[in-house]
């Protein structure tokens, strides 16, 4: 751990860890795929590790980033290679890290379908698979680390890339209307993500151009630290004219609200998800996604608090849209991994819903949400995965009774579910109450509609659980459906473990985000807002401490 | 002695990960386990109970603090037990019936695949339920809410392989759902107002927060309540619920869960003591219900959902008894412990009958089987006693204090709801003589038909607890009534004023009485005397209606469900062809655009030419024009 | 009457055979109507060479006779080729540069 | 022409001693506004004349009065260049071109581009309604007239400019001109980079691709005319549209035989046949006998009627197989 202090550098290390082992199982020859497996998890694995020791070094109480890594990378513009992680960024980090293994262990056999029948020196899909997954992964991480705007933008962009192949070329082949179909509705899919996140992110070039003209105009030289731009604007060195401010904020929350996704920039995220096998769909929703509202979270509001606040009518509208859009829809859905897709448009809309709320409680909330989400939506997307891998397909009726022939598999999709539903005791119910309280101290009618969604989010997930899991068996080939295998049981406990876990102890992660979010609060100059009645701490208040003292050295 | 205080959920919440997690190893001895975890639970609450019989009234409440939850800022969740009283009862009754019902389960369930999947269930809702009534805050208390909702899913759902019980688990959490919403929303308001959601400075406090706020507070409140105790308008639930196995009914939807509302509703009671329309709006609620589920009750021949009805009714009481106050929240708990007693030994009862029968719930499919079952008989009959208000049980004690309390609200409304009241014992009365009478008397309706069953006590296991809670029937009205314990008992938690009545106690325990009568009378006349047909007759609009849960599911149809399903399908449509519309026709659009521009470029020179010229003749004008500026 | 009418009929000429050379598909006749244009903007020299009293502009126009003359000759060249493969005069037939 | 010296007279007389004059001669007015208005219509008529001789003659007619304009304005040498230069060689070697590509040929007027006219000529007006604008703002009041700089002789006074001043540009001009005549040459020149083939290494070579080995037949064979749209027919009497210049097969010109001929060409075998005695020689083969009454002119032949006689003949086929 000395070496950390001793500026080593543990965030590169971290990213260029899976970047490294992307290379390394692209590298690898044709014959040796089930290599190219093990690689893979072993990498991802070793990334977690990583990802834990900048948890494990990461002190809440220390400066706004730390672990910063700052480099001169195209000096001209300004652009530096700066890494640091906030207590947000931080846990992101760790949560990325956390679902690669599993996402990994979990499409263990879903490239296999793709190979060809001899061995091909340059077709080998199980090594592609595989490497565009940890590539995927040390780009996210890098933006979840990256303080300087351009930078991050470049990974941000550069996303795009392996997630539209893992779409179009490792896509779902379960289609009720054939192989071919299958093929036309992936490419479909992949290209619209494509296209929604390019658009998103050329208008946001536009605006980090702006971001450099601006800041060359007032700091002397154009710049695109984090840090800089907010410590000149701390001393009133930087004051953004207010139109210009807005147009910036608004080409930067386009990429945000396109990626996170906000209703009505929402129609590219059910067609990839639903067009990529489980895992990727993982990948998408739970990892990649996730960029999305943390930038809204990091350089909107970070970089443009007055015109944050001004859009945040919008925006709140907007999310309160998406949360009961994404579920109505999802209500209707007659495709699994499309109704989950929808679930998470909802949930989305709960996330953008707590940053902009600019209380304490919607932003812990909302950071809590995206791990939760990521956590919740992987355990139970996942086990859809092995439910339709089992069956061949994604239609809800061609389901029925499976909990008779699978219990576990049955048991593990139900805990995903309620997590999905938000039931206390599992950790989505901890982020999204947080969020509702922050939302309703400052919207009490925001607050009140968006309570509206958990009823609806109770009804899709029942839907779905009733109509594929209970019943009688009607069809042989569910009667024929084996319970999940020791490599799927390895996949789907630990994170339901997981779930009960941070629903019950969510304090490590708090203790870590609360500062973060504080910061954050104080960018945009918000306190909270004060109960009208604020009860004097008496009663159990006062009786704890002395009662807490005792009862630990039980 | 604080330190006790977890153990008591942390029995059943080990039994019920130890169960549900162990696998089939524990198939053979699980159910004993499941029972092991309940009764150890229960011995540790008759400890603590002990333990603060000890102490002196004001020092009785425990509290303890286990960890700190959700810190965000102001927003402190910890969780943390408090042991007051109140709780103290509920543990008891909880962790009491339920170890009886889990006693029984061991008989009821004995064929069923899945019993160690079953007790692991029960042990998980005596968790939730424990944790609602043992904590400190109202976060915790939604946790153990929605925890009691997700086990009375599961449980009702136990079945799944039938559909109907598939759809009636799905139904019952998305009512309870609704409810739960309320309660959200009513701690979001209680943290913007109070800046906390802790009991005590919550209550405490109370009063600083005006009448608006409290009744908004109140009515969200009300909304829980009204879900997880199945009152109107969200009551529909719990005639369905009775697709779960029948030990399942008699301790979550009919002794414990349920009754979580009047729980909420007597702890908030210094909220709602200080918002008046907040209680009008109860008592409403209760009134209504009272006289709903009585009428439902009347016209169902499956015996089980005759008991809901039973239940709604008794709740209906019991809320209405919470909603007048502090003259009325001891006897809403008093009835409510009763009526665990009671309501479990019918329930548990008509298991027994069920058992015997073939799993036959049908009531017109029944008759004379008090010979076959003698102790089901004795134990059923001694339950019908107490909730008929019989005079010396049990039953008879709590409705009595309640029609009291509801006369002693004073004015035109006293007399209202004290009528209500009273119409509600004599309805109750006729019902459950029907019930009784259909069951137990006349005729064998049961011959001769294809695969006659062949009636039977049911073995001991079963019959024991049925016996006990009959004790509990029989004897715990006058155990409490003797010296009004009972009331001294809860009065520091929940306040006690003693009412007046514009009649005096014996005049109103004579109409009660009188009451009973004609409602015991009207049942004899029309199925005691009579043979009950088999096959139920046409019956009146009202019977018909009643038949239908009084059209609550219709109702519920045509304004929930049909709108929500054109509203999601149109959704969908909308989705695919307006929000994704627009964005594949800008595509198209430019696409199209594009396809007329390239026009344009048609090859032919002199086109080109002509643009060329077009030009020129800008140009020209631009310079021009500049010149002349 | 001013020199400058020289000019204005130039005007006119040179419109007319940028008319032409829109109008016409017959590959010489749009030639011609282009040496129409040359010999307007010649005479515009001209006169400017008058009214400026200075012989640079007719210089001009020498030299752009020259080039016009250079320019036929290799225009007609191309023209007579382009006839000799498709057999056919008119511009509107080379048209392979569309889509 | 008599009017010339007294046009270049006018500005001569002028004299060195008057340096800017503000207005021309009377005569010279005149002219220009006569000849000015023969030069626009001999501009319009290079436009709007379908034959391209016409057009051609017209632009010839408005480049000699461009010449007398040029002379009119003091530039003398210009004014003879373009008429031996421009009228003389330039012209000439448009009409030369013309009557390579056909003379007599008359364009169609007709526009096929659409909206190409109007784009054309509102463009057109356009531009020469801003040019005339420009032009009234310019407004020259008075000119300084070439009287001191033609004063030594127009053509000296060039000279000297040409080869002092514009020396290298007159060079570059010159190496233009000998690079266009070498360019001209090379375009049009065709070398033959192949020996040509002789009838008999044609002739081989459709044995060896095993097609037509006769000669194609002559189109017009047994129709009733002899025009090379017409195709010719097979023994059987089924026309053969390989008889008819791909060319027109290709643009569809070819014409139908009607069954009216194939009867005519029945009864004649048939006479032919009579006459020679060989009655077996039935007209069988080409349907009925032939129906005097419906020996029209086959001017129907196109069009609907062609495709009838086409069918009619798929019918007649049809009918022999069944026999």
């Amino acid at each position: 751990m000395s070496v950390a202090n001793a500026g080593f550098p543990l965030l590169t290390v971290t990213a260029a860890l899976p970047a490294a082992g992307a290379i390394a199982t692209a590298a690898l020859p044709a014959a040796k795929r089930g290599a190219a497996k093990w690689v893979a998890l072993v990498v991802s694995v070793a990334t977690l590790v990583l990802s834990l020791v900048v948890l494990a070094r990461f002190d809440p109480g220390g400066p706004r980033y730390q672990l910063t890594e700052s480099h001169a990378w195209i000096a001209d513009f300004g652009v530096r290679y700066e890494l640091g992680v906030d207590g947000i960024g931080a846990v992101l980090i760790a949560l990325t890290a956390l679902l690669l293994p599993f996402i990994i262990a979990a499409a263990w056999h879903d490239a296999d379908e793709l190979e060809p029948a001899r061995p091909n020196r340059r077709w080998r899909p199980t090594q592609g698979f595989f490497a565009l997954m940890l590539a995927t992964e040390a780009m996210v991480i890098i933006s979840f680390a990256a303080t300087d705007v351009f930078l991050f933008y470049v990974f941000f962009e550069a996303m795009l890339i392996p997630m539209y192949f893992l779409i179009g070329g490792f896509g779902d082949r379960a289609h009720a209307a054939g192989e071919e179909e299958a093929a036309k509705q992936r490419s479909y899919a992949a290209v619209k993500f494509l296209l929604y996140n390019l658009v998103g992110g050329l208008i946001m070039l536009a605006a980090v151009i702006g971001l450099f003209v601006v800041t060359s105009d007032q700091l002397g030289e154009g710049t695109f630290s984090l840090q800089k731009i907010t410590e000149a604007r701390a001393d009133g060195g930087f004051q953004l004219d207010t139109n210009i401010e807005r147009l910036l904020f608004l080409g930067f929350f386009f990429a945000f609200a396109v990626k996170a996704p906000l209703w009505p920039l929402h129609t590219w995220l059910p067609n990839a998800m639903g067009e990529s096998t489980a895992p990727v769909a993982v990948l998408i929703t739970a990892v990649v996604d996730k960029v999305g509202t943390f930038a809204m979270l990091r350089f909107c509001l970070g970089l443009f608090p007055e015109a944050s606040k001004w859009a945040t009518p919008v925006v709140l509208v907007l999310a309160l849209v998406s949360i009961l859009y994404g579920a109505l829809l999802a209500v209707g859905q007659r495709d699994i991994k499309r109704l989950i897709a929808y679930a998470s448009i909802s949930h989305f809309g709960f996330i953008i819903l707590g940053v902009f709320a600019m209380t304490s409680q919607g932003q812990s909330g909302a950071t809590l949400y995206m791990v939760f989400h990521g956590v919740s939506t992987a355990a139970l997307m996942l086990v859809a995965g092995f439910l339709i891998s089992r069956r061949g397909s994604r239609l809800i009726a061609d389901y029925g009774g499976v909990q008779k022939v699978a219990p576990v598999l049955a048991g593990t999709f139900l805990v995903g579910g309620l997590a999905t539903l938000s039931l206390p005791g599992l950790a989505p119910f901890i982020s999204e109450f947080l969020v509702l309280v922050g939302t309703f101290s400052r919207y009490p009618v925001a607050g009140i509609v968006a309570t509206a969604g958990i009823v609806l989010a109770a009804l899709y997930v029942l839907l779905m659980y009733q109509r594929t899991m209970t019943g009688p068996v009607t069809r042989p080939e569910v009667r024929a459906m084996p319970d999940l295998r020791v490599r799927e049981m390895a996949v789907a406990v630990p994170l339901v473990a997981l779930l009960v876990f941070l629903g019950v102890f969510p304090k490590p992660l708090t203790d870590i985000v609360n500062p973060a979010v504080e910061h954050t609060m104080s960018d945009v100059q918000k306190k909270d807002p004060e109960p009208d009645h604020q009860v004097a701490e008496t009663g159990w208040f006062d009786y704890k401490p002395a009662e807490h003292a005792g009862g630990d050295h039980k | 002695m604080e330190s006790l205080i977890g153990l008591l959920v942390g029995f059943p919440l080990l039994g019920a990960a130890v169960l549900l997690c162990g696998g089939a190893k524990l198939d053979r001895s699980g159910h004993w386990l499941g029972v092991l975890f309940s009764g150890a639970s229960f011995v540790t609450g008759v400890v603590l109970f002990a333990g603060m019989l000890g102490r002196p009234t004001d020092e009785r409440a425990l509290h303890q603090h286990l960890f700190s939850w959700v810190p965000v800022e102001s927003f402190q969740a910890d969780v943390a037990f408090q042991l007051d009283q109140l709780a103290m009862t509920f543990v008891l009754l909880i962790t009491g019936v339920g170890t009886l019902i889990h006693i029984y389960s061991v008989g009821y369930m004995e064929h069923d695949v899945g019993r160690r999947r079953f007790f692991g269930y029960l042990n998980l809702f005596l968790a939730a339920m424990l944790l609602l009534v043992l904590a400190d805050n109202y976060l915790l208390l939604y946790v153990g809410w929605e925890g009691v909702g997700l086990a009375s899913y599961l449980l009702i759902g136990f079945w799944q392989f039938k559909p109907s019980a598939a759809v009636a688990a799905k139904k019952a959490f998305l009512v309870n759902r609704v409810g739960d919403a309320g309660l959200a929303i009513a701690i979001f308001l209680m943290f913007t107002t109070f800046g906390t959601f802790t009991f005590a400075p919550v209550l405490e406090n109370a009063t600083d927060a005006g009448e608006g706020m409290l009744t908004a507070i109140g009515l969200m409140l009300l909304l829980a309540a009204c879900g997880k105790s199945a009152q109107v308008p969200l009551q529909s639930w719990l005639g369905d619920a009775m697709e779960g196995p029948t030990p399942v009914s008699a301790l979550i939807h009919a002794a414990t869960m349920v009754t979580a509302g009047v729980y909420l509703i007597t702890r908030s009671g210094a909220i709602f003591n200080g918002a008046p329309d907040a209680q009008t709006a109860v008592v409403v609620v209760g009134a209504v219900t009272l006289i709903f589920g009585a009428i439902v009750g009347c016209a169902k021949d499956d015996i089980k959902k005759a008991l809901a009805g039973s239940t709604m009714s008794q709740i209906g009481y019991m809320v209405l008894a919470a909603g007048l106050g502090p003259i009325g929240y001891a006897f809403a708990i008093m009835h409510l412990v009763t009526h665990g007693f009671f309501k479990a030994g019918l329930f548990l009862g008509a298991g027994s009958v069920m058992h015997g029968m073939n799993d036959e719930v049908d009531m017109r499919k029944y008759g004379g089987l008090r010979k076959y079952m003698p102790v089901t008989f004795v134990t059923f009959g001694l339950g019908y006693l107490a909730i008929i208000g019989f005079p010396g049980l049990s039953g008879f004690f709590s409705k009595d204090q309640i029609i009291e309390a509801a006369f002693a609200k004073g004015g035109t409304q006293g007399l209202i709801l004290g009528a209500v009241t009273l119409i509600g014992a004599a309805i109750t009365a006729y019902y459950m003589t029907r019930v009784m009478l259909m069951t137990f008397f006349g005729e064998e309706r049961w011959r001769g038909q294809e695969n006659e069953p062949h009636p039977h006590e049911s073995p001991k296991v079963m019959t024991v607890p049925m016996i006990v809670l009959a004790f509990g029937s029989v004897f715990a009205g006058g155990l409490f009534k003797a010296g009004e314990s009972f009331v001294h008992w809860l009065e520091p938690v929940t306040q006690f004023e003693h009412g007046h009545s514009p009649f005096s106690a014996a005049v109103v325990t004579g109409m009660t009485v009188v009451a009973l009568l004609i409602g015991v009378a009207g049942a004899w006349l029309q199925y005691g005397r009579r043979p009950v047909p088999s096959v139920a007759p046409r019956g009146s609009l009202l019977t018909r209606a009643a038949r239908r849960d009084l059209l609550q599911d219709d109702f519920n149809h045509v304004a929930l469900v049909k709108p929500g399903e054109y509203l999601t399908r149109g959704l969908v449509y909308a989705d695919n062809k307006v929000v994704d519309g627009a964005v594949n026709g800008t595509a198209a659009a430019f696409g199209g655009l594009s396809g007329r521009t390239r026009r344009v470029q048609n090859g032919f020179v002199r086109s080109y030419a002509v643009s060329m010229f077009g030009g020129a003749a800008v140009l020209v004008a631009a310079t021009l024009l500049m010149r002349a500026v | 009457m001013s020199p400058v009418n020289y000019v204005y009929l130039a005007a006119v000429l040179f419109t007319i055979g940028a008319a032409g050379v829109l109008i016409r598909r017959n590959a010489i006749v749009v030639f011609m109507c282009v040496e129409l244009m040359l010999n307007a903007a010649n005479l515009t020299l001209v006169a400017f060479s008058r009214i400026h009293g200075n012989l640079d502009g007719q210089i001009m126009a020498f030299f752009v006779m020259v080039v016009a003359a250079a320019e036929v000759v290799v225009g007609l060249a191309i023209i007579v080729m382009m006839y000799r493969s498709r057999h056919s005069a008119s511009v509107d037939d080379a048209s392979l540069m569309k889509l | 022409m008599a009017v010339l010296p007294a046009m270049s007279a006018a500005p001569g007389s002028a004299g060195p001693a008057v340096l800017a004059a503000t207005s021309t001669s009377a005569g010279e007015t005149a002219a220009f506004w006569v000849l000015g208005s023969v030069a626009v219509l001999g501009a319009l008529g290079t436009v709007l004349l379908r034959r391209a001789v016409h057009s051609a003659l017209c632009l010839a007619g408005t480049m000699v009065i461009l010449a007398l304009f040029y002379l009119a304005n003091g530039a003398y040498f210009l004014g003879i260049v373009q008429i031996v230069v421009y009228t003389g060689a330039v012209m000439m070697l448009f009409l030369f071109v013309l009557m390579l590509v056909g003379v007599s040929t008359a364009d169609s007027l007709k526009e096929t581009l659409k909206g190409q006219r109007w784009l054309a000529a509102a463009c057109g007006l356009g531009l020469g309604i801003l040019l005339v604008a420009g032009l009234g703002q310019v407004s020259v009041r008075s000119f300084e007239g070439l009287g001191q700089a033609n004063a030594g002789g127009n053509v000296p006074a060039l000279a000297s400019l040409l080869f002092t001043k514009y020396v290298v540009a007159f060079e570059v001009v010159g190496a233009l001109l000998t690079v266009a005549a070498v360019g001209a040459t090379l375009l049009t020149h065709r070398e033959r980079i192949e020996k040509t083939k002789s009838q008999r290494e044609q002739a081989e070579e459709r044995v060896r691709a095993g097609k037509h080995l006769p000669p194609l037949p002559a189109p017009g064979v047994y129709a009733r005319h002899n025009a090379v749209d017409r195709p010719g027919l097979l023994p059987d009497g089924t026309p053969s549209d390989l008889t008819v210049s791909a060319t027109l097969r290709n643009r569809g010109q070819v014409r139908e035989v009607g069954p009216e001929a194939l009867h005519r060409v029945a009864a004649l075998e048939q006479r032919t046949a009579d006459s020679h005695g060989q009655t077996e020689h039935t007209g069988r083969m080409y349907g009925e006998p032939h129906d005097p009454e419906r020996d029209v002119d086959d001017a129907d032949d196109e069009g609907q009627g062609g495709r009838e006689a086409r069918k009619a003949r798929g019918d007649a086929r049809e009918e022999e197989a069944a026999k």
